[in-house]
């Protein structure tokens, strides 16, 4: 609202000299507490599980798998930070096991969908066209499609292989990345500094690389943020349904299906998983958001 | 009497930079009737001094950090939201540069037309559309009573730019502000809306603020003319005697640099550099720096404007103090 | 307009049926079959239960009878359920999971609506910060851990509902909250995104100079384009709501089509499990092309394509 | 790389140059619902160091024709010829190479360059595209293209987003000319600037263009900003040349009722004058692309038309001053009475 020109002007004053997209992006970053606290989150939470075998060696005391049928469930106690099953197992540890494989999970299933969603929109988008036409009819059409019955037909036709869920999750969520990336390659095409390139003679390659891609990296870095905690939302989704991680492995999903079986006897079980959970889904939406914000990225989810 | 008086109208916009001080103690007066022009390049705080009049500036991170502006007795930036929203749109009425952007993709013309009327008037829909016909008709739209029913995108900008003086003009206010009404038309539509608003203005008998970049616009349009830089007000004074007695250094400047002016063949005169940093400003004059008369004591102290001539005021020191020639 | 509405309509026939031969042939090329899991059947009688249901004949064949049927309406039988039709079961077990879904929808669109615009009038106020928050914790939370926490608190300490069952009007209440929950965040986020986009537009400003009050400036300019993007997401959005969710209808023991579908695919129920892939496509599309519909009617910059 | 120079032949020669764009609606079935003729036969020669101001209102083509002279759109029909070389039939790598001769300068410095590279990524990626130099050569190179265009060495550390709207003007200019060409065409250079800052930057076009001998096709739509550029003006309206000749015979003496009447649009600043001057204003908007009117494009808006004008296109037609011509049928009519 504030007249154009002020708007440029203070825009153009605001960035330091000498700073590049990226430090400025960070330096933005940097005053958003929310994204900040997610970040920090996400960061330590990751740390903790995927150092999940030293822990429990060294730390906990416990792996995952280890049974105590004597023991049974306790809850939180000295010995067991965030108590016991009913099989006595150690749930701290089967809690960071299990974010081992949920976070895995949604870090592969975003990398599926956005190796094939980049792909496919740079594609349609770059040679556009009678192309671009059809591609994006296609991806229309594949939105009609009821996927979450197809995920669930697949998982239980075909079995409960883990390779498979990153399969069926990414080709769930490609759609959504595909169509931003072309959104986003049509309006640079336009931009001038494309034609200026082209102008130069530069190769169809080098404009790629050297000046799409680049200007692509910002609404990619947000899109994928906000799609690492769908994925693990449908992972865990799967596994509610018996369809995800198997037994003995475990993952968030598995650890709350199983928590809100016993939630009245055992109220723990339910609890330390459906808060870690949302805590990390929390983090990474606000991590998202935060990136959203600080790449200037204008394009909404939708 | 003046019909809206603004006195040392000072604003900063608050951003993750710093404060921008967009505008510097402004003051300027206009009486019923009459056509003022602001003149100045972006950036100088003369769309700034308008949405502040008219409570349009988003706050924040626009700050109104000192001033009055007396509008018929009122003071319009301490008053309610609600005696504002009084006066806004009945008897000050605003027109914007893209005509592309301010009208409401969503609603039809017609809609957007009455809808001042509405809010002001009691009054029905059906005598609300016969006045907007009218109007409409006015203001050269053919086939009104057919394009009343259209949405906005199924105009050209030059009717879009008629329809917007339309609905300003439908509650017959006593003030027009037009924020670069022309800018984004081409030149031959230019011609045909800025005749149009003398026009409307002579019918109406209304006050008109024509804020403008360009100085042939003014020179054309205005009885008196405010040049503004940095924020600040350089010269003010009737249009005649502006552009035929140039009492500052920018003015001056300005009016040499437009190419229509130039002979061909030698070099285009150029002002030095470019504007100053808001988030920084120097001491002393703003323009200082890219003046050709600048001595030292301008970088030293900043002069306010004062009047050198009867009505007309300039703030160059050199002009004030040795009655320096431009 | 009608003729977009027709070419639409025309575009689903092909859908379905790509739909309909993918579900065919996954479901069959698949290892195992409907009555693997049964205890020891002898082997007379599974021959004799396939040659009953046409499973017997070559693939191919199978397949164009099965499309003929369907071409005529007819979902087949249940093997789940010998004594009913699968157009039965959905005539039976769709109108409790549309309830539920229309008052999921209520509890979406109202929390959602509501907290969006405040929060967009608001901006970067409590007012904007705290419903915010509370819609990210609705789309963190997922529904498998909102039934049980809200059954935990209302049902089992509270006593004020009953933990499952789908008896009397109380026992709609927690289902729809729990289902509702994340599609009102979803909303609320929305809204109070097209809102901000709206609300910083030259068009505002324009209305704001006429003089026009918050209400108004809201209501007339700001909510017609601001809830584009809601209606976009709605279209699929009410699709899902209105066929069942398997997890709430799960927990709160709930006979809707959510439930139908699982068992019937872990039961490997071929007939069933395609009906209601169907079923669901259809209403996705259908919704779909409304939430299109709608869109062109909010936004007159569509109508001429 | 270049063609012998033949005296008899000019520099840059168009012919009959169209671009046409299809109006299509639908899926699968795609269906031609109209065609725009932005560019519709456009024919003109120039001599080599010459400038030429083209002038027209927004949706008159002129931006099409600048992009389809240096084939970033590929011409519907008609021939662009370099020096000899006919660039409509390159195609693909030859089309990429024969770039090394002609670049363009564009109207929004703010979208003209590369967010993501600095000024010394973009200049050495433009030194590099045709006549590589060894790496070590880059920031000498560097510096003495930002000094041509007036802005110190320190700039090439920075990134677009810290310079101002000129500044970035300026770099853009030091690109196009970074490849060495020999003809450049500027789109609306500094129709997004202010008055003090489009001074500086039309005196820097005229001044490279004089001292590299470029030849430099400069697009406006105010003749004002053009007449003090250009040896010579060519003015369209709806795809089309209207008029064209040296430039101070068409700003003093148009010959065509659009360029009258573009010229008397301009506002001037003299009060006095400006009270004085009559003012040719014209009726409505101009019409659509899509549907232009039978006839001459003109005649719907035009104070002179007759009947005639509805029915014949007119030709471009040399007038009475030499170099200077009109398309108008009543064009010798008007400007005798």
């Amino acid at each position: 609202m504030m007249p154009e020109s002020n708007v440029q002007t203070i825009r153009r004053i605001e960035a330091e000299p000498g700073a590049s997209f990226w430090r400025d992006a960070w330096r933005r970053l940097r005053k958003n507490k929310l994204a900040l606290f997610g970040l920090a989150v996400v960061v330590v939470l990751s740390a903790l599980c995927f150092l999940e075998p030293l822990l429990c060696r060294y730390v906990i005391g416990y792996t995952y798998e280890q049974q105590d049928l004597a023991l049974g469930p306790v809850p939180p106690c000295r010995a067991h930070w965030l108590g016991t099953d009913p099989l006595g197992r150690d749930l701290l540890a089967r809690l960071l096991y299990g974010g081992r494989i949920s976070l895995m999970v949604g870090l592969l299933g975003t990398a599926v969908s956005l190796t094939i969603g980049v792909i496919y929109g740079a594609v349609s988008g770059f040679v556009g066209g009678n192309l671009d036409a059809l591609l994006m009819r296609a991806v229309d059409i594949l939105y009609a499609l009821p996927f979450t019955i197809f995920v669930i037909l697949l998982m239980v036709f075909f079995g409960q292989d883990i390779r498979l869920l990153f399969v069926a999750i990414g080709a769930i969520e490609w759609l959504t990345m595909a169509r931003i990336v072309r959104g986003q390659v049509m309006s640079l095409k336009q931009q001038e500094f494309i034609e200026a390139a082209r102008a130069l003679g530069l190769r169809p390659s080098r404009i790629l690389l050297r000046h799409i891609i680049p200007n692509l990296l910002g609404p990619i870095i947000v899109y994928a943020t906000l799609t690492v905690p769908e994925v693990i939302l449908l992972e865990s989704f799967l596994s509610f349904l018996g369809l995800g991680v198997q037994p003995p492995q475990s993952s968030w999903g598995v650890l709350i299906k199983e928590g809100a079986e016993m939630m009245e006897e055992y109220p723990w079980l339910l609890t330390y998983p459906a808060l870690v959970m949302a805590l990390t889904l929390f983090s990474l939406n606000f991590l998202g958001d935060g990136f959203r914000d600080a790449l200037d990225v204008r394009a909404s989810k939708d | 009497m003046p019909l809206l008086s603004v006195n040392n109208l000072s604003v900063s916009f608050d951003t993750r930079a710093g404060v921008a001080r967009a505008v510097r103690d402004v003051s300027f007066q206009i009486e019923p009737g009459r056509t003022l022009g602001i003149v100045g390049e972006s950036g100088s705080g003369k769309s700034v001094t308008c949405y502040s009049l008219m409570g349009l500036l988003p706050q924040p991170p626009g700050r109104i950090e000192a001033g009055q502006a007396v509008f018929d007795g009122v003071d319009l930036l301490h008053i309610s939201r609600r005696q504002l929203n009084q006066i806004r749109g009945r008897r000050i009425a605003m027109v914007f540069q893209d005509p592309m952007t301010s009208l409401n993709p969503y609603l039809r013309v017609g809609d957007q037309l009455i809808e001042p009327l509405l809010i002001h008037q009691k009054i029905t829909r059906a005598s609300a559309r016969k006045r907007a016909l009218d109007l409409l008709d006015e203001v050269g739209i053919p086939d009104a009573a057919h394009r009343i029913g259209m949405y906005p995108h199924e105009f050209s900008g030059g009717m879009r730019q008629r329809v917007m003086i339309a609905m300003a003009l439908i509650t017959k206010p006593d003030l027009l502000i037009a924020d670069e009404p022309t800018t984004a038309l081409d030149v031959t539509v230019q011609a045909q809306i800025l005749e149009l608003m003398q026009k409307m203005r002579a019918e109406l008998g209304m006050a008109v603020i024509l804020i403008s970049h360009d100085l042939g616009i003014v020179s054309g349009f205005c009885d008196h003319v405010i040049v503004m830089y940095a924020g600040r007000v350089m010269e003010s004074a009737r249009t005649e005697e502006l552009f035929y007695q140039t009492r500052h250094p920018y003015t001056r400047a300005l009016e040499k640099s437009i190419p229509a002016l130039q002979a061909k063949g030698r070099e285009l005169y150029t002002i030095a550099g470019g504007p100053p940093d808001p988030f920084h400003p120097l001491p002393g004059c703003p323009f200082a720096p890219r003046c050709d008369h600048a001595v030292d004591a301008c970088a030293a102290a900043e002069a306010a404007p004062l009047e050198v001539a009867p009505d007309h005021l300039s703030a160059c020191l050199r002009v004030q103090k040795e009655n320096l020639q431009i | 307009m009608l003729r977009f509405i027709a070419r639409r309509l025309l575009e689903t026939i092909p859908v379905l049926f790509i739909i309909a031969t993918v579900t065919f042939f996954m479901m069959r090329l698949a290892p195992g079959g409907p009555f693997d899991t049964e205890k020891q059947v002898s082997k007379e009688v599974r021959a004799h239960m396939e040659a009953h249901y046409g499973l017997n004949k070559p693939l191919f064949q199978q397949y164009l009878i099965q499309m003929g049927h369907l071409l005529r309406g007819d979902l087949g039988p249940s093997f789940k359920y010998p004594s009913r039709t699968v157009n039965e079961i959905i005539a039976d077990a769709f109108p409790v999971s549309l309830e539920l879904g229309f008052e999921a929808l209520a509890v979406a669109l109202v929390f959602g609506l509501l907290a969006g615009t405040i929060a967009s009038f608001k901006q970067n106020s409590p007012w904007d910060h705290v419903p915010m928050s509370l819609a990210m914790i609705g789309l963190c939370v997922p529904t498998f851990v909102m039934g049980p926490l809200l059954i935990s608190g209302f049902a089992l300490h509270l006593d004020w509902f009953n933990a499952a069952g789908w008896f009397s009007p109380r026992d709609r209440v927690l289902p729809a909250l729990t289902l509702g929950a994340y599609y009102a965040a979803y909303i609320a986020r929305l809204t109070r995104g097209g809102l901000l986009e709206i609300l910083r537009q030259d068009f505002i400003r324009t209305a704001q100079a006429k003089g026009a009050g918050g209400a108004r400036v809201l209501f007339k300019h700001a909510l017609r384009g601001g809830l584009l993007p809601v209606v976009s997401f709605l279209g699929p959005a009410i699709a899902g709501l209105l066929t069942g969710s398997f997890v709430v209808e799960t927990i709160f023991g709930i006979p809707g089509l959510g439930r139908y579908f699982v068992t019937a695919a872990f039961n490997r129920d071929y007939f069933m499990v395609m009906g209601s892939v169907l079923f669901y496509a259809l209403f996705v599309i259908l919704l779909n092309l409304l939430a299109d519909i709608v869109q062109v009617w909010l936004n007159p910059r569509l109508r001429f394509e | 790389m270049t063609a012998p120079e033949n005296p008899a032949a000019p520099f840059l020669r168009v012919e009959n140059l169209a671009a046409h764009f299809p109006v299509e609606r639908g899926f699968v079935i795609r269906r031609r619902v109209g065609l725009v003729r932005a560019v519709d036969g456009v024919s003109f020669d120039l001599r080599k160091g010459e400038i030429l101001g083209l002038v027209g209102e927004s949706g008159c083509g002129k931006s099409t024709l600048g992009r389809a002279l240096l084939q970033l759109i590929r011409p519907t029909a008609g021939a662009v010829i370099l020096q000899g070389r006919h660039l409509t039939a390159l195609r693909g790598a030859l089309l990429r190479e024969a770039r090394a001769d002609f670049q363009m300068i564009f109207q929004d410095p703010y979208a003209s360059l590369n967010p993501r590279m600095t000024v010394f990524d973009a200049l050495s990626e433009a030194i590099q595209a045709h006549r590589p130099v060894p790496n070590s050569e880059l920031p000498a190179r560097v510096t003495a293209l930002l000094a041509k265009v007036g802005l110190p060495p320190r700039a090439q550390r920075g990134y677009p987003h810290e310079f101002s709207g000129g500044q970035r003007q300026r770099l853009a200019i030091a690109r196009a000319l970074a490849v060495e060409p020999q003809l450049i065409v500027a789109d609306e250079p500094v129709s997004a600037l202010d008055v003090s800052i489009q001074a500086q930057i039309i005196n820097l076009l005229a001044r490279v263009s004089r001292e590299m001998r470029l030849t430099l096709i400069f697009i406006s739509h105010d003749l004002s900003v053009v007449k003090y550029i250009s040896d010579r003006i060519a003015v369209m309206y709806l795809g089309r040349i209207v008029e064209i000749g040296p430039a101070g015979g068409v700003f003093e003496h148009p010959l065509h009722p659009y360029t009258k009447a573009l010229i008397s649009a301009i506002p001037i600043p003299d009060p006095r004058r400006e009270a004085l001057r009559s003012r040719i204003l014209l009726a409505g908007d101009p019409p659509s692309p899509l549907q232009p009117p039978p006839g001459c494009p003109f005649h719907p808006r035009c104070a002179y038309a007759v009947d005639r004008c509805s029915q014949i296109v007119p030709a471009l037609e040399p007038q009475a001053d030499p170099g200077h011509a009109a398309a108008c049928i009543r064009a010798r009519e008007i400007n005798t009475a």
